[in-house]
């Protein structure tokens, strides 16, 4: 299972590359959370798939899986999300006022001469 | 017995959710695919129960309902927007 | 048989009655030729089947563990509740967002009442329904 | 085209309680089933993100005449009392306690001071997703 | 009081949040904030002290032991970091006063700022590697809200760049502790520190490398090394100048921060590999933002290209983990922080009088401003190591380990970045101060006098610190003994 | 802190007063207050006089850094002392002819006395201080103050031109010597310049050794202005003309000769040495002069004579340090070279002294420094003629001045070379001799171009007149010391200058006895043969100037200076312009690459790659098939171009992923997971009212290149990853959570319990995290509605 986690998150990782290598920013912004999830994906599967119970005592049962990469999964999903609206609203924002998504078109070089 | 089942019914209902992502993928209108979306997260709702009873835990049925109210909530959501480009209105009476 | 058996014979049957409709909801989205008509296959046979599913599910955990689950009931209560509010809402929204439908089924009554709607005469109606609304509140103060 | 949703309005109602009934139940059981102030939160933002795509902004203010803004920075202070607390005692930052108090009536009451960092959690996560929602919903 | 090294973390968050509440009033909001940032000076220097009297501080908190709890940690260094840090913001968010406009103020920028130095002091005070992620967020957080405030046209289109860089980065992050907890199962650092060196007496596993390399690029992305840093010239470019100044003075130094702290806790074993790439790492970032910072005639660009060399020049100390260097590399890491802030802001109060950043259209401004002219006359020579100012010292001990590892073209290239520091610094006072004077535009509404405060006592301050380098350097080579011997910080918070 | 120290500070004491003075006394002229100060410093080090020329040495320590080993340690010695009265001296009558020179009316007074004072002090310090540390630090101080005082007049382009040129090349020599420096310190473990002494025979064959040599000469060498480093000099000539006189003619310059000196102890036991600093002391020596014929400007040709005298001591050094490396070779025939070139120094100070004063009157009185211009002032101002000529003569080496006693000596200095075995030994004083040609030229022209020839009151801009007498007190003193050091040679040998040669060369004994008359010798002969031979190509010069033409511009030092600093900001400006293009595609496109190959390269350069199947979770088909999920919506995202389909397969993917938490049994993730995905598609949904309706398209190169990049990363952490899970050495920390949730923390669900109690500080700063981004869409929101355009960066 591990084994093809590796390869799905290698998967969520190069499309997320993809975009946010595009032009356009919601592309950008669609990326950064996919990035988000094979982030998480990887830090859970790096903990150890299936390792025996959910992490709630009273399962009883012999093992349970490790319950700390899903605490640091939660941190990090949280704060994702507010990273993804801050960006959400820069990107709609600077839409707005720039007047474009193309981020080709974003370049400005104030100062270079 | 059970348990030969449930597989049997996971695999179903995966088989059911990839058909649906071509209809999502497909489209071939907006509508389309909203609709295969909202069929999507009823297709997990089926599987999350399944996945309870093949681990044999309540630990999940939790997310059952929350689900039920999260897909609801994204339908209208994602309906709206088609019918009327924002989804939060200010004022609609006026 | 015991108790239990036939029990689970009741859970099998739901799972996979439900597993059934969930592939029969899906060969609809795929096959059916428009959106409304998928839409029809998605919220009812595949809410049939999830609400199949979650039956089994409570009966499971009922049966073999002796745990009423009250969060699950909710859940099937709330899915009752919600896919057809939700189908109705994608339908309404298909048609206003102007999905064409596929030709071959019955007359289109919402387009007639649509369009009476924006008819002239229905604005002038309309005006004047709202006039004599306000003289009667005016008066009834 | 004016449309009314009538349908989605009445089921909302109907709805809104369930779901804000739960929220309530799933962060006060998240200490020991699956839960917590994050999902509390989030799901209680849920239900009045219901609200606003049922009804509009206007409506939905007149019922919660909330700042949320400052519904953040009480739930910010909620979690960082918590910790504090311990430093009255010179015991390590956020040190929390518990304990079971007898109520004549009530019986048994297992009290935690961790619920009460929740309690913040699950302000400060309602309040900024609404926050959010308000201002760009509200943004012309 | 054992929460005492907390405090430095508590004081600006709690600041913060009163801050949210505060909104109403700008008057309020000012008092609040300068006095929890003298507050956070003196609670720093206090911890300093403790510091040197009583050995690392650690704090378990929630009162978990080590291993399982978040532990905060304050040795030499991060204590000092923390103190520089507090006293950076405290003059600028004197600057603030008068130099970010009532709008920003009222928009909430304090409680941006004092976020920023909750994440800040978090990030050199944590001894979790995952908490070190939770303080880099909370400081990218509001470094996003810092560089967006107010929402110019060019603050936006920057702000994408720069929150997308670290969106990234972020995800490396936590895909590099991913992998750091699957090899070790654990996230204390000093617990890390213990089980990777139980790992010697086997092969070394070449994962432990490659996870080494990918911290190095985290931190790199934040800190701004070599082929990293190219999204730093425009978005530090973009925000008001108190804000540009606390960037540029901090915020590429909590990368590098952490670098140190990882290096020297993680994969001092790997020093062969990782120590090779460090180095010309280093070197190639020296050279890069030498290159950047002769190229341009904006005096906020060749300021922020200045970053980059420091950076380099940090880093080159910290590669070649000697003694000498390693106290070199934190002198001038502390140099770097106070005399940037500085001369950002003095490079901003130009601007500001200008109404341009280029120096094309800049002159004789030491007609009207001489005390402007002087404090950047000092801060650019101090910049450029030039005795007995501040970052002398620093660069004399990184160049004197540098030849002592026999790392002599390495060494020499950080000598002579002195040279074109200098060159790329002294343009600015020869165009811009010296030169024809010249009648400006916004002259009048610059509120010269008050603003010119700040970058004062950075000034002196800097010069203390360089001429009194005797009264510093206990202070500096404990901090430096730490790095070298990891066994009193481990010790201290295994407490074995 | 002793009285030496004062002494050293005292400049910088009285530096702090002097805006005070300027601002509030407006009566009288700043300089008269800074006056008294160096001639109380001059009267001080003459006090010490006595106990230099009895071979003793003052040390006073105070300590620094002396945890760096860094003291400033004061050592008043023979060279030290020699110095510092040259200093306080020339001091003195610069300020005091600086009282005359500049108005207290139009000049900014304060200023210039600060830096003078900074100057002054510094350059105590350089020769005084005994730790090479704080040696450079005031070597570093005296080109900031010369680089101060070149740009006084700032908003002349030639002065910026000529402060900043002057900076970076004694800068750069600055630096070098700080390297070696380093070096001595690495190879002696002390700054200690004394110590340093005591070790040098232990550290000549260290490998460091030559290094550290050269570095301390490439110091010297800028700071004295040696070829080809000499351009900065004439361009310093922007300088008030009491600053050129001071800085650039008597002291400053002469630091690299007193560090030459200091040093030659330490390295000139090397052959290196001896040959490095004769060869660049015999170059500059003749360049300087030959440049100075061609300048039409008196402070150019005084700056260039400057430069050529400064190589002529320099060579003498280094001529004179052969006694130290040659051991077999009689060192009384080296000493004299020593001996001269010490002498020389004293001369130079006054003659050259005088004659920049004079330039200064003439500018002063005139307006303009070009000898084009210039001619038949002697009527007008005849006591300023005779000290320029007396300035002159005494530098073309003329008797009966003093510039002749050494020049004599400088014949034999580099006579001696002869005596050593060496095949181009010849070329040496032949060097020697046309240089001294070339320095008796452009003595006439100064002279004689300037104060006789015809008068152009046309070309003026003044009615020339003679100087006031103050102005003439200082040139005349120095005038007439070059008649008393012409006549009485000897009256300095004992007290001044014995003391400063042994200094230098311990070890040898001395006894300077500087006689006028020794008889009809080479040097003799030779200067006769300088005398005519000037005499007759000074009278010849317009016939032969074309020579200068010769030369291609191109080649020209200058030339080079001012193209290399241009090519390096047009260079630099290029390449960053050319990568740094703002394009974030770009740079993330460099970044990703670079990700990609340093992190596959330490993978399987360092064998780091591993994969084994054992440890792993058992697998499921219906995973299988939720993971075909996952990929294909994730690559269908790449190929939609409606921005809804792909929201809708972002949130197709976000509900997959939580339908793995379920199955990875993290049912807190999963409804978080769920409620977030839900919440941040509405969101999007809430910010597509404002968003563009289409994606933009790349073309299609790009689609490649980004492909490319984009199948790197997933594959390296996919690799990456692998390798990580095969390489599980330790057991998880969690354990301990999963016993004492429930025992210690009164909780069920460890996730929560671990985010609320046992990471509860994550979860704090998490949910600040939260706040902050609320508090930052708030107000990038609202501030524009409210603020309009006053927020626009100021």
């Amino acid at each position: 299972m591990e084994i093809l986690m590796a390869f799905v998150v290698g998967i969520l990782f190069m499309s997320a590359t993809y975009l946010m290598l595009s032009r356009s920013v919601v592309r950008i912004i669609l990326g950064t959370t996919i990035l988000s999830h094979g982030v998480h994906l990887l830090l859970l599967t790096m903990g150890g798939l299936k390792g025996g119970a959910a992490p709630l005592v009273g399962e009883n049962a012999s093992s349970y899986t490790d319950p700390l990469p899903q605490a640091l999964i939660l941190t990090a999903i949280v704060i994702a999300f507010g990273v993804t609206a801050l960006f959400l609203v820069v990107g709609y924002r600077s839409y707005k006022v720039l007047g474009t998504d193309n981020m080709e078109k974003l370049r400005g070089n104030e100062g270079n001469d | 017995m059970i348990q030969t089942v449930v597989y049997i019914a996971l695999i179903c209902v995966a088989v059911a959710m990839i058909t649906l992502l071509y209809r999502v993928i497909k489209g071939p209108t907006l509508p389309d695919r909203i609709v295969a979306l909202d069929a999507l997260g009823v297709n997990i709702v089926a599987m999350v129960a399944l996945v309870c009873i093949a681990l044999d835990t309540n630990a999940f049925l939790e997310v059952i309902l929350l689900f039920g109210i999260l897909a609801f909530i994204g339908t209208v959501a994602f309906s709206k927007y088609l019918e009327k480009g924002v989804i939060i209105e200010n004022d609609r009476n006026s | 048989m015991k108790m239990i058996e036939i029990a689970k014979l009741i859970i099998v049957a739901f799972i996979l009655i439900g597993a059934f409709f969930h592939l029969i909801a899906a060969l609809g989205v795929i096959r059916l030729p428009d959106v409304y008509t998928r839409n029809h296959a998605a919220s009812k046979a595949a809410t049939l089947g999830v609400l199949c599913i979650l039956l089994g599910t409570f009966l499971y955990f009922y049966f073999i563990h002796d745990h009423f689950n009250s969060r699950v009931l909710l859940g099937i209560l709330f899915m009752f509740l919600t896919a057809p509010v939700a189908g109705h809402l994608l339908g309404r929204a298909a048609y206003h967002s102007g999905v064409k439908m596929w030709g071959q089924n019955g007359p289109d009554d919402y387009k007639e009442y649509i369009e009476i709607k924006k008819s002239e005469k229905y604005q002038e109606y309309e005006a004047y329904r709202k006039k004599i609304e306000e003289n009667i509140k005016a008066e009834s103060k | 085209m004016k449309t009314s949703d009538l349908i989605l309005q009445t089921a909302t109602k109907l709805i809104l309680f369930l779901i804000v009934l739960f929220s309530v139940y799933i962060f006060f059981a998240g200490h020991y089933t699956p839960g917590g102030g994050f999902v509390g939160g989030l799901l209680t933002s849920g239900a009045i993100l219901l609200l606003l795509l049922a009804f509009d902004m206007k409506t939905v203010q007149t019922i919660l005449p909330f700042n949320y803004l400052y519904m953040v920075a009480l739930g910010l202070l909620f979690a960082i009392g918590t910790g504090a607390g311990a430093l009255l005692f010179n015991t390590p930052f956020l040190t929390h306690a518990f304990g079971d108090i007898h109520v004549p009536v009530l019986g048994e009451l297992h009290l935690h001071t961790a619920t009460l960092f929740d309690l913040g959690v699950y302000l400060v996560v309602v309040g900024v997703t609404m926050s959010i929602i308000q201002t760009i919903g509200g943004d012309e | 009081m054992i929460n005492f090294l907390i405090l430095p973390i508590l004081i600006p968050l709690i600041t913060g949040v009163l801050l949210i509440f505060a909104n109403k009033s700008i008057m309020l909001q000012r008092w609040i904030a300068g006095l929890s940032a003298f507050m956070t000076v003196v609670v720093a220097a206090m911890l300093v002290q403790k510091v040197k009297n009583d050995g690392v501080q650690t704090l378990n908190l929630s009162n978990w032991d080590a291993p399982f709890g978040i532990t905060l940690v304050s040795d030499m260094l991060s204590a000092l970091l923390v103190l520089t840090t507090s006293v950076v913001a405290f003059a600028c968010i004197i600057y603030s006063f008068k130099g970010i406009g009532e709008e920003r103020e009222k928009f909430h920028y304090y409680a941006a700022f004092n976020f920023l130095i909750v994440g800040v002091n978090g990030a050199f005070t944590t001894g979790d590697i995952f908490n070190l992620f939770v303080f880099f967020e909370v400081m990218l957080m509001s470094s996003y809200v810092l560089i967006l405030l107010g929402g110019t046209k060019i603050q936006l289109r920057e702000s994408i760049k720069y929150i997308l860089v670290n969106v990234i980065s972020s995800a490396l992050f936590v895909i590099s502790i991913a992998y750091l907890y699957s090899v070790v199962g654990t996230l204390n650092m000093a617990h890390i520190s213990v089980r990777l060196s139980e790992l010697s007496g086997i092969s070394q596993p070449g994962i432990v490398t490659i996870i080494g390399v990918l911290f190095l690029i985290v931190f790199g992305l934040k800190g701004a090394i070599f082929p990293l840093y190219f999204w730093l010239p425009g978005s530090y470019y973009a925000p008001p100048v108190p804000v540009m100044a606390i960037f540029g003075a901090l915020l590429t130094k909590v990368g590098v921060y952490s670098i140190i702290r990882t290096y020297s806790l993680f994969f001092f074993e790997e020093a062969g590999y990782i120590q090779q790439l460090l180095i010309v790492l280093a070197i190639l970032t020296i050279v890069g933002g030498l290159i950047g910072a002769i190229a341009y005639w904006d005096v906020k660009k060749i300021v922020i290209y200045n970053i980059i060399v420091a950076v380099g020049l940090i880093l080159f100390g910290i590669a070649t983990m000697n003694q000498d260097a390693l106290t070199g590399s934190v002198f001038y890491l502390i140099h770097d922080m106070i005399i940037k802030a500085a001369l950002f802001l003095l490079v901003g109060l130009m601007a500001a009088i200008a109404g341009t950043s280029n120096l094309r259209s800049m002159g004789g401004m030491i007609k009207r401003y001489p005390g402007l002219g002087w404090t950047f006359f000092l801060a650019a020579l101090a910049l450029a190591g030039i005795p007995p100012l501040s970052g002398f010292v620093g660069k004399l001990l990184i160049v004197q380990g540098g030849f002592a590892s026999e790392h002599y073209w390495g060494a020499a290239i950080v000598l002579m970045s002195s040279l074109f520091v200098l060159i790329s610094i002294m343009k600015i006072f020869i165009n811009g101060i010296w030169g024809k004077p010249r009648a400006f535009e916004n002259e009048e509404r610059v509120p010269y006098k008050k603003l010119l405060i700040a970058p004062v006592i950075l000034v002196i301050l800097s010069v203390c610190y360089g001429v009194g380098a005797d009264f510093v350097y206990p202070y500096i080579s404990q901090a430096a003994e730490t790095l070298t011997n990891t066994n009193i910080y481990i010790d201290a918070v295994l407490k074995e | 802190m002793s009285l030496l120290h004062l002494a050293i500070i005292a400049p910088f004491i009285i530096a702090i007063f002097v805006p005070f003075f300027y601002k509030y006394i407006k009566g009288v002229h700043t300089g008269w207050f800074v006056l008294p100060l160096p001639i109380l410093l001059f009267v001080y080090f003459i006090s010490f006089i006595s106990s230099t020329s009895n071979k003793q040495t003052i040390t006073e320590s105070f300590s620094w850094i002396s945890s760096l080993g860094i003291d400033f340690t004061v050592k008043v010695d023979g060279l030290g002392l020699l110095f510092a009265l040259l200093i306080t001296g020339i001091g003195s009558l610069v300020v005091l002819y600086s009282i005359y020179y500049l108005s207290k009316n139009t000049e900014k007074l304060n200023t210039f006395y600060v830096y003078l004072l900074l100057f002054m002090g510094a350059m105590l310090g350089v020769v005084l201080s005994d730790n090479l540390i704080v040696l450079y630090a005031f070597w570093e101080l005296t080109s900031f103050s010369s680089f101060l005082l070149i740009g006084y007049w700032y908003d002349r382009e030639k002065s910026r031109y000529g402060a900043q040129k002057s900076m970076i090349i004694t800068v750069l020599g600055g630096l070098a010597m700080l390297g070696g420096i380093i070096l001595l310190y690495l190879m002696t473990g002390t700054f200690s310049i004394t110590e340093i002494i005591a070790q040098s025979d232990a550290i000549i064959n260290h490998p460091l050794f030559v290094p550290a040599l050269l570095c301390i000469l490439l110091g010297a060498f800028t700071k004295s202005a040696q070829f080809p480093f000499h351009i900065w000099l004439p361009d310093a000539m922007e300088a008030p003309t009491p600053v050129s006189a001071y800085l650039h003619s008597a002291t400053m310059v002469k630091a690299g000769i007193y560090l030459v000196a200091r040093m030659s102890p330490v390295f000139a036991e090397h052959a290196l040495w001896v040959w490095l600093i004769a060869g660049f002391g015999l170059v500059t020596l003749f360049w300087g002069s030959f440049s100075a014929v061609k300048q039409t400007d008196l402070k150019s040709i005084l700056a260039f004579s400057t430069v050529s005298q400064l190589g002529l001591i320099m060579s003498l050094l280094g001529i004179g340090a052969a006694a130290l490396h040659f051991d077999e070779l009689n060192p009384a025939i080296f000493t004299v070279a020593t001996t001269a070139a010490v002498f020389h120094l004293i001369n130079h100070a006054t003659f050259k002294g005088s004659l920049f004063m004079v330039v200064g009157i003439v500018d002063h009185e005139t307006g303009t420094r070009d000898i084009r211009k210039l001619g038949g002032l002697m009527n007008f101002m005849p006591i300023t003629f005779t000290i320029a000529i007396i300035g002159a003569f005494s530098m073309a080496g003329l008797p009966p001045f003093n510039g002749f006693l050494s020049k004599e000596m400088f014949f034999t200095g580099m006579l001696s070379v002869l005596e050593m075995d060496f095949n181009w030994g010849i070329l040496i004083p032949i060097i020697a001799w046309i240089a001294s040609v070339f320095t008796f030229i452009y003595s006439m022209i100064l002279v004689f171009k300037t104060f006789t020839g015809k008068y152009q009151p046309e070309k003026l801009e003044k009615k020339p007149h003679e100087a006031p007498i103050g102005m003439l007190i200082s040139p005349i003193i120095l005038a007439s010391l070059v008649i008393i050091f012409g006549f009485f040679p000897n009256i300095l040998s004992s007290s001044v200058l014995v003391p400063a040669l042994e200094t230098i060369m311990p070890g040898f004994s001395f006894d300077v006895k500087i006689s006028f008359w020794h008889g009809v010798n080479e040097e003799l002969l030779m200067t006769i043969g300088v005398i005519l031979v000037g005499v007759i190509l000074y009278f010849t010069l317009s016939k032969w100037r074309g020579v200068y033409g010769l030369f291609p511009e191109k080649l020209a030092l200058n030339r080079f200076y001012d193209n290399s600093l241009d090519w390096m900001q047009k260079g630099s400006y290029g390449i960053t312009n050319a990568y740094m293009t703002g394009s974030i595609r770009n740079y993330l496109a460099y970044m990703f690459t670079f990700i990609i190959i340093i992190l596959a390269a330490t993978l399987f350069g360092k064998d780091a790659f591993a994969f084994s199947t054992e440890n792993v979770a058992q697998i499921e088909f219906f995973e299988v098939l939720l993971s075909l999920i996952i990929a294909i919506a994730s690559i269908a995202i790449l190929f939609t171009k409606s921005r809804i389909t792909s929201i809708i397969l972002t949130g197709t993917i976000g509900y997959i992923v939580s339908l793995f938490f379920v199955i990875f049994r993290a049912p807190d993730l999963a409804l978080t997971q769920l409620v977030i995905e839900t919440i941040s598609v509405s969101l999007f949904l809430l910010c597509f009212y404002h968003l563009p309706k289409k994606l933009t398209e790349d073309p299609l190169s790009f689609k490649v290149r980004n492909a490319i990049i984009s199948v790197g990363v997933g594959a390296v952490v996919t690799l990456i990853a692998l390798s990580a899970h095969s390489n599980k050495l330790f057991d998880s920390i969690s354990q301990y959570y999963i016993e004492n949730t429930y025992t210690e923390a009164a909780g069920k669900n460890m996730v929560n319990v671990i985010l609320v109690d046992f990471r509860g500080f994550d979860t704090m700063f998490e949910i600040a995290v939260l706040g902050i981004a609320a508090l930052g869409i708030f107000s990038l929101i609202k501030l524009r509605k409210n603020g309009g355009k006053k927020v626009e960066d100021k």
